[in-house]
């Protein structure tokens, strides 16, 4: 089965693992994002990420089904971890098996850019020198996007 | 009807609150709510004249006819990973 | 730095994941390679890797640190198992951390395709029938093949 | 001069032996050696007439040059992994 979690605890990689993985399958996939001590040269002490909990959790299920879907495997998991993260703590954790790599592969590397095009979910770097600034995003696939002056959007897809 | 709007991150501190409840007339859609919510005045103004949308927690278009009780919410660039 | 290793005992995919990771890096992209239960609808019950032991640890060493000039990271570590394995046992585990995710992923099927092109390693599948067949394999890269006839081999790369 | 010859997985099945020691003339290539397993019949003609070959732990050619005391491997296909 897939799993999905949006969550404010501490992800554990083993965790993650442990929810793929069949006696069928001879590969598996594991990504993690963390925080990084440095953006564009400048000292990072930590990240917060904000999320729209309840629309993340259900935006984040699609995209492993989706995954699922297009590996042929049901063993997909993805959490992502909202809140003060510290430089090296992982943010993000994708794990995939399928029979065979390419599929492990290429469906974990689906998840992790979905989620950077889709899910709602913020983050503000903490610089040493004491600033913090939200950093720059995408505007989501899958949102048209809305002009009040009514030059009109484009349909959810 | 009413409508609640969620704003998070960037777009949440430049109005100040993380939700508001607004009051529209039957019938209306996004665009109609992002115009009104301009009409506010104060950051509201800040606010892109574009933002990406939610409703009830699924990406919407400019076009989407809201209902009584909807949940609007206005989607910053999102950045996770 | 770089880590590899050709092994008997059972790999933890944790010990291999601490052996990368910086507070520099934002990404983590682990490979696990694991005993399937069935062989072209054949039901397994376990495989038997051997290897050229001293030959293969220097193998694998050239492999990830190949792999790490090409990531730019020398945060690349590679572990693989020998002996008899159960199903569902790993075989092998790569793991690589980059400061972005492009390279990690890439790092890692590079070195797990390497292994499979060049790796002195053989695998006896052990059938549920109480079978046992050497799997097919692939001549080596790098190896030119030698032909006693005289025709004569290309050189090493 | 004399080299070691290992063999692994199917080719050591086919031989019976895990390793030989062979007695060549000096400047030997890799091919001479293999025609000169050959000539020891038994097994050593059911090996594959151009199997991939180390010496001294690297992939090498036929034209490689063997030395008193070269680790010499018939390399059978790979499977790792």
């Amino acid at each position: 089965m897939t799993w999905s979690d949006i969550t404010t605890s501490p992800i554990d990689p083993s965790a993650v693992l442990a929810r793929v993985g069949t006696p069928g399958d001879g590969a598996v996939a594991l990504f993690l994002g963390t925080v990084r001590n440095a953006n564009h040269g400048r000292p990072v002490g930590g990240m917060e990420y904000e999320g729209y909990r309840r629309m993340a959790r259900d935006e984040l299920a699609a995209i492993v089904s989706e995954a699922a879907a297009r590996a042929g495997s049901d063993r997909v998991a993805a959490v992502h971890r909202l809140g003060e993260l510290a430089v090296g703590e992982t943010s993000v954790a994708v794990a995939v098996s399928t029979p065979h790599r390419a599929e492990a592969f290429e469906a974990a590397r689906h998840v992790i850019e979905e989620i950077k095009k889709r899910l709602p979910v913020w983050k503000r770097e903490h610089y040493l020198d004491g600033e913090a600034e939200w950093l720059e995003g995408r505007v989501p696939v899958g949102a048209g996007g809305c002009d009040a002056a009514g030059h009109g959007g484009v349909n959810r897809r | 009807m009413e409508v609640t709007v969620l704003l998070f991150a960037a777009h949440r501190e430049r109005v100040g609150v993380p939700s508001a409840v607004v009051s529209l007339p039957d019938g209306s859609t996004v665009r109609t709510l992002l115009s009104r919510l301009r009409g506010l005045g104060g950051g509201w103004r800040d606010l892109p004249p574009a933002p990406a949308v939610a409703v009830n927690r699924r990406y919407a278009s400019g076009d989407s006819v809201l209902a009584d009780g909807d949940e609007v919410a206005l989607i910053p660039p999102v950045a996770g990973g």
